[in-house]
């Protein structure tokens, strides 16, 4: 079980490919990645900023994955996700997860993003048209977190 | 004394990212130095306030209004969460 | 929309990055990849040959991605499936899908993973120590196609 | 003429890939013609046996009991697909 935040990009392919690779009982691997767009709330968006909590969100994110891997029949999961200046098509997160069969992996990989989003201690600050302005929860996050109650 | 953080919005409206003080007498949990902030008026009434939707971290764990705090603890609050 | 069927092996990182980049549309990019796991039904496999339906299979498996793009508002999808003899820790297939949002991402690449699994005319045969033997289809699968009824 | 494809076990056990014949007098569909191919029996008769889960294609479709054949058409019987 793999968890990193850090100002740099990441290799999706190579981390996916190092999660997966010489474990014959790995026979589906569920992938996330999620990307700065250039618009949001009808807003365009040159880029953002992504603050945390050093500390808590490492714990944050360790603990989602622990939570996934005692919910499903999980063999690993990777969770990388970046902070400070970003923009347009810069990517923001990475999940990985591997099982034997595809619907854990599925799963567990959406359930981590859900959880992510409503748990782990990150808020971005994006640079609009009309200035800078901090990112608003959304409920739809919310309610796809309780989706897993 | 206790460490209090600010993250995001409340770092920017309150005009810090963190104080060290003595925790107040008679303050014992989440819930009483919330209060206790929000008497200092101005943005902290404003920004505090019950209507807003601001979360609370003790030692780094998401905290409710009744979660006991003591001596040494690192009290945060910021917004809902936005990252993924 | 890409849909490749083919011997040779694939680089899903550089298959994910093709399909991602320069499109600042994108905030989700959902992926699976499918390998060969070294025991299957209890059996040990020591390696697999896929058939396949040479006309028909590309036919199939656009027909799903079309499905796909009808119900859910996604941007982009590739679908790689290998034939041939493989063994196991080898890929099978990727099926990368990208969109605003992740909940459309995660649900047309599970979406097209379950029809593909159903509809797309492809046989396995595996190398067991008990001899070769075909595959048998499994109810799990008809189960997760009939999901999406 | 159609031409009649068989995949995976059943070109195995019946022991070619493929084949061209004349559409039988009174075959007109899919139905009619998995009904004329038992009647080669042996490995025909058993493969094709109502209760074997044996999948039909027209013309590279999924196809039913019912679909209608014509000259020329491609029909392909393979069982049920195990990809992914």
């Amino acid at each position: 079980m793999t968890v990193r935040v850090q100002t740099e990009d990441f290799d999706a392919g190579a981390e996916i490919l190092r999660l997966r690779q010489n474990d014959p009982r790995i026979g589906a691997v569920a992938s996330f990645i999620g990307l700065v767009r250039d618009i949001n709330e009808g807003e365009s968006v040159a880029g953002m900023t992504l603050e945390h909590y050093p500390g808590m969100t490492e714990k944050a994110l360790a603990a989602i994955v622990e939570e996934a891997k005692r919910r499903w029949d999980i063999y690993g999961a990777v969770v990388i996700h970046r902070v400070g200046l970003l923009k347009p098509t810069d990517q923001i997160v990475l999940v990985a997860v591997t099982s034997a069969h595809r619907g854990e992996a599925f799963a567990a990989c959406e359930f981590i993003m859900d959880y992510l989003k409503t748990q782990a201690p990150f808020w971005k600050k994006e640079e609009t048209g009309a200035g800078a302005r901090w990112v608003d929860a959304r409920e739809s996050d919310d309610q796809a977190a309780r989706r897993w109650e | 004394m206790v460490t209090l953080l600010y993250f995001a919005r409340l770092r920017e409206t309150l005009g810090l990212p963190s104080e060290e003080v003595e925790l107040p007498a008679g303050v014992a949990t989440v819930e009483g130095l919330t209060e206790w902030l929000r008497r200092r008026g101005g943005a902290w009434a404003e920004e505090l306030a019950p209507v807003k939707p601001v979360r609370v971290a003790v030692n780094q764990e998401m905290a409710a209004p009744q979660t006991a705090l003591a001596d040494g603890d690192e009290v945060a609050f910021f917004p809902p969460v936005t990252g993924g």
